[in-house]
């Protein structure tokens, strides 16, 4: 059955634990960052960052608002990365009919950096990164090991706010709809971000657009040409679990 | 934290999901967890049928012996049950017999018994609470079985009414704190327990990371919290003489053992879970740790039907000592 | 009535009397072949005490053969009932990197640490010890008062410790004479 | 903490001033957020908005050390509009006592001060004593010198504009504050205040807290639950290795260190022994002589004889007057006064005020043992940056130390809760506890002194210290025995037997205990009670959050201090909803109450606040050096050069030590402008030996950054994300510049006053992460405390051409 996150960024406290756990969990090295003027850090998702909290301030009137987004793969319900890239190598990119999980596998390596720059041109969140070294291109992989296991993802068994939530869609919708008219007593400009195109649901307290600018699907990096024509030869769906399990 | 009510749709959904999980990890265990599987279904359909409006018991009384440590069910009589009973009855004897053909005979005489009204249904069960077992020897042998075998027919019949009932007998309690290692609904021991999974409560900075200890009524089916760092048994706080077992790759399934009564409990960890097993088909599953409690020299908390591995095993009078 | 547990287990009825597996037509012997092929591990789980803020949150750490393999909220705690900040959540790792795991000792003048032994290194430092205070211990001030103080060593540290390693600290350091005592609570 | 931190879900109100609770205290917010959900409201006074600010239900920033003008404009607020609660000021405050006709407050400066020597004699800081001593009181408040009269006398000049002018907080957020947390002073609600070090660093720190104290005494909610006034606590055991005076100017219990004009112990007992002539007050301290005794018989044993005083004249005996505290130690180490030393467990070189100094002050040393988990700017500042290592002639010991999940021992919680802690793992390496190291160091030590003779040994081989370092041995010397058969309560005790409770400590020798406000904790009737963990409660204690069998708490397992304050003179709940205590059927219930006695009103009743001698809470506090009302004094280093107030500009009586590197910018200094105040931050711990070592954390917070408002960054030409350089008199610190509108300029006396904010987690040791940000901070402290004021100093800030200490 279809799973789905429910990120509540009225309960974020900007901890990072799930950025930290995510590192540890996927074994990813410890980036060498530097302190540039923000506690955002590091700055934007790389290689090694599946997942990074972004932080934005600005002042309303005379009240401070301090927003806080963790940032990652929403998993699309329908991936314009996988129409635009999921035939290019077999088992490279992969749409698990089971979970909904968007997963990319090491063969992703194999795919051209134009590719990909196609890749991430389509992707309306800006999430895919590509390590130059090794040409392989990564992203949040709704921790495909983990929950194939029954177990969450490591950032929700992390958070210590009950900020991240994981479980089936249709269980996950509910809690985000009850959240939302709770938190829209306090905050009216309250909404749900894409909630219909994407496994990943994030409540936003304010103006998406004073979050980031990929907190809601970007237009312009949306359906484009390239697009387009994929979706004519769109590659049959496979089940990642056949391919990652067997 | 209990489980929501369940409809008899998300119980089966449950049974099914938990013994799957299962099987795929363990196809070896199939011939055990099967039979089992069609028990509990069959339970689960017969319980969401049971009529309580009938049993108008006023349990004021039951509250306040309850906050003085007695069980509810403990001095209650359950003639006013007898309906329920023989629902259960009517559910639950053709499914024993179907899912264990090998005592087919014996169920065969014992619903005819029943049809005969030759089964003194509320007074076995209170037997069966009280664990006095009086009339068991006498009636199995009117009826032509052995007294194992109405136990176990017992067994079933009571616990589905009272998986039925334990629900509404509760609701009214939920303000007595109960710390102890036996059901306060009905006094018996549990089969399984849990860690659950986190819980935040909208109001809170912080969730829990989960980890609360539930333990599982093996009759009732009601959950009830205990610390953690306490065997429920002998009340030992030593955490050098408590342990679990494992087995590497399943780490959502363990045994709980205290070295100094010697007694232990599967438990299933849900702190990662994404979803809340059907606790009882848990167990069931856990079969393969209870064998490897029992090998190291350990007693299981309470002996149930899945766990009666050896043959003509000698149960003690007095599991405490 | 007397009703404690030890009663309760005695009386309940599950278990007593009932069929077994094999009764029941439940062969049991594959499961049995297939539990002797698995490896089990014990796992202790020990309560201890956040090191950091003083909410002294309870955790739990999970130790399998004497090495510590996780580390959780204590849900019974009725501080912090089972929740964490995040680094109490990064306890776990924070025991394992980059420690100090042996005494050393830098030489006057010198630009490198020497690796010792526990013996050598005490016995070196009662030796310094002792020589200052045998030294500098003020027996009597300017007005001829008892002081018996020693002014020139001191000890500073720590609310890191234990109560029973702070009472040991400061039963050692008015012993030596140490006036210059001070820790954290005073910065 | 008076009260404890599940208690602050009782809480109405919240006023957490000094604090940003919700990122170095996560947990307590658990607790305030739950009281938030059922309708209390939760202020924040800060300079900065943070994560606490956030979750509150107002933020109102102040300019840092302008908490005292704030708080007198509470008081002048609670006392002009009547809000405070009637029944408990008259009856358990002295607000009443009639204060010595002598006594004046003049322009800043309290009557007695002596300017030549920057003393009071506090002579005239007393109250008038009725014929059997006990003080005059005039319940009706009216006379002109009781202390409620003079109370408002003194704060009556805290009028909103001044204060508004002085701490940069606008009138409208002046009086949402007053107005809302006031509305607590009625019995049946209940205010709390939480404060951490944002309080205590300053030269006025104990009158911050103070001034605090009055104000919740004002408004009746000392000793009640959701009330008190709760020191947050910013490390991990603070609370027990103060409980166990690692401190210079105590020993253990909260006794004072021996001075050297008490030599024996009859002059200690003298002259530290209060008294009370009224008979309904309880006056605790007066069986100080009993802990004393015990004390010594804990340390040394045997020895310990009532002819030789219990050896209390081995014990070292300070200078009166002389301070020994981190300021004077490491001005003396760097005057080469020093010789060897013990660092165990602490980082100065990057925590103290002034770190150049301490750093260059450590080289002066001969010898220094310092224990560790990792290497830090303390274990090496031998090869610090700037030095050539081959000219440092200090030797060091470097010993690794366990971690405390690697050993079992006790920890005491803000809230006084005793708690035990299992060994889960045998220690890394071979890293050893603190114990280990100092038992085994004192017994190498002692046998040196038996065999080859030496200073005073007696003062060593007399003290009683086993052969090895086991735990809780400790726990129970600490708990305290009876050294012969004795009787107590009705119940037989053989020698070598565990003391039951304080009570039954003797002075006599008969008795011991290594720290008697922990006698209670190990018994033989129940054993080691840290170990308990049984949150069974009664109904009365499960609906405030109270759990008596959940380890031990000190004193006597009384959960919240002074509770017979809770309850009207009677002993009736002020508030009967959230019972703390209750006089019932001729017992107390509930809580531990402070001591057996029947209520107040009883003939045998005691005045509630137990450990003041006169039994009250004090309005007027005579015992503090500075003065008995906290009056508002700009930190040393200001940006102003006068405040409304008086003409007194700073304490007339901070601490400061005066070496070449102890340098201080003049008030309204126009080359530093800028108040710098410092901070922790979440990811990294105090002094960032530990965190800086775990590369995840290091990743996400990899370092020094300086918080400055978008005006002041725009003024100096900054971008978000430049290199500055911080630098004031003392010292020069590079930084990464953090443009946020998170920090805002004030307007003081119509000027606008700049305010920057830097963590102080960052040293060398971490490849280029910037290094101590306390190099800028002064060493000047409250006169009391010799606490150090870290919270604000004078810097300017410019846009940095090169950085060399971070990249």
């Amino acid at each position: 059955m279809p799973k789905s996150f429910f990120i509540d960024t009225s309960r974020c406290i900007a901890c990072r634990g799930c950025q930290i756990a995510c590192k540890e969990w996927h074994e990813l090295p410890a980036n060498q960052t530097r302190q540039q003027g923000s506690h955002q850090n590091p700055p934007d998702l790389n290689p090694n960052n599946y997942k990074v909290l972004r932080f934005s301030e600005y002042l309303d009137g005379d009240t401070v608002r301090w927003l806080f987004f963790p940032d990652q793969c929403r998993h699309c319900q329908d991936p314009p990365c996988i129409s635009v890239g999921g035939s290019l190598v077999d088992g490279a990119m992969i749409h698990d009919s089971q979970t909904g999980a968007v997963v990319y596998t090491e063969k992703t390596s194999k795919i051209s950096e134009k590719d990909f720059e196609n890749i991430l041109s389509a992707c309306p969140y800006n999430i895919p990164r590509r390590n130059p070294k090794t040409g392989r291109i990564s992203k949040c992989d709704m921790c495909f090991d983990r929950v194939s296991h029954g177990l969450v993802p490591v950032c929700v068994k992390t958070c210590p706010t009950g900020a991240m939530n994981f479980g089936e869609r249709k269980e996950i919708l509910d809690m985000a709809n009850a959240r939302l008219a709770e938190v829209k007593k306090t905050f009216p400009k309250a909404m749900l971000a894409d909630a219909d195109s994407v496994s990943v649901v994030y409540l936003l307290t304010d103006d998406p657009q004073k979050y980031y600018k990929f907190s809601v699907a970007q237009n312009d990096s949306g359906m484009d040409r390239k697009m387009f024509f994929a979706q004519l030869f769109r590659p049959v769906r496979k089940s990642a679990s056949s391919v990652l399990r067997g | 934290m209990q489980p929501v009510a369940a409809t008899e749709n998300s119980i089966h959904q449950a049974i099914h999901t938990t013994a799957e999980e299962a099987l795929s990890a363990r196809p070896v265990m199939a011939s055990l967890i099967r039979p089992f599987v069609n028990l509990f279904l069959q339970k689960a359909s017969c319980i969401t049928r049971l009529d309580f409006d009938t049993w108008t018991e006023d349990l004021k009384g039951a509250h306040d012996r309850l906050l003085s440590g007695i069980p509810i069910l403990m001095t209650l009589s359950l003639e006013p049950w007898r309906k329920p009973l023989e629902t259960a009855c009517e559910w639950m004897l053709p499914a024993i017999r179907e899912a264990f053909p090998a005592i087919g005979g014996d169920i065969e005489a014992v619903t005819a018994a029943y049809r005969n009204d030759n089964l003194p249904l509320s007074r076995l069960a209170e037997e069966y609470l009280d664990g006095s077992f009086t009339h068991y020897e006498s009636s199995a042998q009117s009826i032509g079985v052995s007294a194992d075998t109405l136990a176990f027919v017992m067994n079933t019949v009571l616990s589905t009414v009272l998986e039925a009932f334990a629900p509404r007998i509760w609701a009214g309690m939920e303000d007595v704190r109960w710390s102890k290692g036996n059901c306060p609904i009905c006094g018996c021991l549990p089969s399984v327990s849990y860690l659950a999974k986190p819980s935040g409560d909208a109001g809170e900075f912080l969730k829990d990371s989960g980890g609360k200890k539930f333990l599982h009524c093996a009759l009732c089916g009601h959950n009830w919290r205990i610390n953690r760092h306490i065997c429920p048994v002998c009340d030992n706080t030593d955490a050098e003489l408590r342990f679990f077992l494992s087995v590497p790759d399943y780490p959502g399934e363990r045994v709980d053992i205290c070295r100094k009564c010697g007694f232990y409990l599967p438990c299933a960890d849900l702190r990662e879970r994404s979803a809340m097993p059907h606790l009882d088909t848990a167990a069931v599953c856990m079969v393969h740790l209870d064998i490897l409690a029992r090998q190291q020299g350990f007693k299981p908390l309470s002996y149930l039907t899945w766990n009666r591995i050896e043959n003509g095993i000698e149960f003690p009078q007095d599991i405490s000592s | 009535m007397d009703c404690n547990r030890r009663e309760f287990i005695k009386v309940t009825g599950t278990g007593v009397l009932g069929l077994s597996l094999l009764q029941l037509g439940v062969d049991i012997t594959p499961v049995q072949a297939y539990t002797a092929t698995l490896k089990t591990t014990g796992t202790k789980e020990i309560v201890t005490v956040c090191p950091f803020c003083s909410v002294s949150c309870h955790i739990v750490a999970s130790v399998r053969n004497g090495k510590l393999i996780s580390t959780e909220g204590d849900p019974e705690y009725p501080i912090n009932e089972g929740a964490l900040c995040a680094k109490g959540a990064a306890l776990f790792t924070m025991t394992l990197d980059n420690r100090l795991q042996k005494p050393m000792y830098r030489a006057a003048g010198a630009t490198r640490w020497v690796e010792k032994s526990w013996e050598w290194t005490l016995e070196q430092i009662a030796d310094r010890v002792k020589k200052v205070r045998d030294k500098d211990l003020i027996l009597k001030n300017d007005k001829g008062q008892t002081v018996n103080r020693l002014e020139s060593m001191f000890f500073i540290g720590t609310s890191h410790a234990d109560n029973e390693e702070c009472a040991i600290a400061h039963q050692m350091s008015r012993g030596l004479g140490i006036v210059h005592i001070d820790h954290q609570a005073r910065t | 903490m008076t009260n404890h931190w599940v208690d602050l879900k009782n809480a109405d109100a919240f006023l957490i001033m000094g604090s940003n609770a919700a990122e170095h205290h996560p947990i307590s917010f658990k607790w305030v957020m739950q009281a938030k959900e059922k309708g209390a409201v939760v202020i924040h006074v800060d300079p900065k908005f943070s994560r606490t600010s956030a979750r509150s239900s107002f933020h109102v920033p102040l300019r840092s050390g302008t908490d005292i003008a704030f708080l007198g404009g509470m008081i002048k607020y609670i006392v002009e509009k009547e809000k405070y609660f009637k029944d408990y000021v008259v009856e358990y405050t002295n607000a009443s006592f009639i204060v010595n006709k002598d006594f004046s407050f003049n322009d800043g400066l309290f009557s007695g001060f002596d300017s030549q020597a920057r003393k009071y004699d506090t002579k005239t800081w007393s109250f008038e004593m009725d014929e059997t001593g006990v003080p005059k009181k005039d319940k009706t408040l009216q006379d002109p010198h009781c202390v409620f009269q003079l109370m408002k006398n003194h704060y009556s000049r805290y009028t909103p504009e001044k204060v508004s002018a002085i701490t940069g907080v606008s009138p409208e957020n002046l009086l949402k504050v007053y107005d809302a947390y006031s509305a607590t002073g009625v019995g049946t609600k209940a205010g709390t205040v939480m404060y951490a070090l944002g309080w205590t660093q300053h030269t006025v720190g104990v009158q911050n807290i103070r001034a605090a104290c009055m104000v919740q005494l004002l408004l009746g909610n000392i000793g009640i639950p959701g009330g008190g006034v709760n020191a947050l606590r910013g490390e991990p055991n603070v609370q027990g290795s103060t409980d166990h005076a690692l401190l210079y100017n105590s020993i253990p219990g909260y006794l004072g260190t021996p001075v050297a004009d008490w030599q024996t112990i009859a002059d200690y007992n003298k002259a530290n022994t209060p008294v009370s002539k009224d008979p309904k007050s309880a006056n605790w301290w007066q069986n100080k002589p009993k802990y004393l005794a015990s004390l010594l018989k804990g340390w040394y044993g045997e020895k310990a004889t009532a002819d030789n005083d219990f050896c209390y004249g081995l014990l070292p005996k300070v200078e009166n007057g002389v301070d020994y505290s981190y300021m004077y130690l490491f001005d003396r180490m760097l005057q080469g006064k020093m010789r060897g030393g013990f660092i165990f467990g602490l980082n100065p070189m990057n925590s103290l005020a002034n770190s150049n100094k301490a750093r260059a002050a450590m080289d002066k040393l001969d010898w220094v043992v310092v224990s560790e988990l990792h290497h830090s700017e303390t274990t090496d500042n031998w090869r610090r940056p700037g030095v050539d290592s081959k000219k440092i002639k200090t030797e060091y010991f470097l010993l690794p130390s366990a971690h405390r999940i690697e050993k079992e021992g006790t920890v005491t919680n803000s809230g006084r809760w005793t708690l035990w802690h299992h060994k889960a793992i045998e220690p890394m390496g071979q890293a050893k506890p603190f114990g280990f190291m100092l038992v085994g160091l004192m017994n190498i030590l002692r046998n040196k002194y038996l065999k080859q003779g030496g200073a005073l040994p007696e003062a060593l081989t007399h003290q009683d210290w086993p052969k090895t370092y086991v735990p809780e041995d400790w726990t129970k010397r600490i708990n305290g025995f009876f050294l012969t058969d004795a009787k107590f309560g009705g119940k037989e005790y053989k020698k070598g037997q565990l003391v039951p409770t304080f009570g039954a400590l003797a002075a006599d020798g008969s008795t011991s205990s290594l720290c008697w406000v922990y006698t209670g904790s190990f018994t033989e009737e129940e054993g080691n009670k840290t170990k308990r963990r049984d949150a069974k409660q009664t109904p009365m204690q499960e609906k405030i959050g109270l759990f008596p069998n959940w380890a031990w708490c000190w004193p006597v397992n009384r959960r919240i201090i002074y509770n017979r304050a809770s309850v009207d003179p009677t002993g009736k709940p002020w508030n009967p909803d959230k019972a703390l205590i209750a006089w019932q059927d001729g017992k107390w219930v509930g809580d531990v109450p402070d001591g057996p006695w029947p209520p107040m009103a009883d003939k045998d009743g005691k005045y509630p606040f137990i450990m003041q001698s006169m039994g009250f809470g004090a309005l007027f506090g005579p015992g503090r050096v500075d003065g008995p009302f906290p009056e508002h004094y700009e930190p040393v280093e200001t940006p102003v050069t006068s405040h409304p107030f008086s003409a007194q500009l700073s304490s007339p009586m901070y601490k400061s030590v005066s070496s070449e590197l102890d340098k201080l910018a003049k008030p309204g200094d126009p080359a530093y402008p800028i108040v710098l105040t410092t901070y922790s931050l979440t990811e990294h711990w105090c002094g960032g030996g530990e965190t800086r070592n775990v590369p995840n954390l290091l990743e996400a917070e990899p370092g020094l950054y300086v918080e400055m408002s978008q005006e002041l960054a725009k003024e100096k030409g900054i971008q978000n994300g430049d290199g500055v350089i911080v630098e004031n008199v003392r010292g020069r610190v590079e930084a990464i510049a953090m443009v946020t509108v998170r920090i805002r300029p004030f307007t003081v006396q119509g000027k606008t006053v700049h305010l920057i904010g830097m963590p102080f987690c960052y040293g060398w040791t971490t490849h280029k992460c910037g290094d101590a940000t306390n190099r800028l901070t002064p060493s000047v402290a409250d006169p009391n405390t010799t606490i150090y004021e870290l919270k604000a100093c004078l810097v300017n800030v410019q846009k940095a051409e090169k950085l060399t200490e971070i990249v």
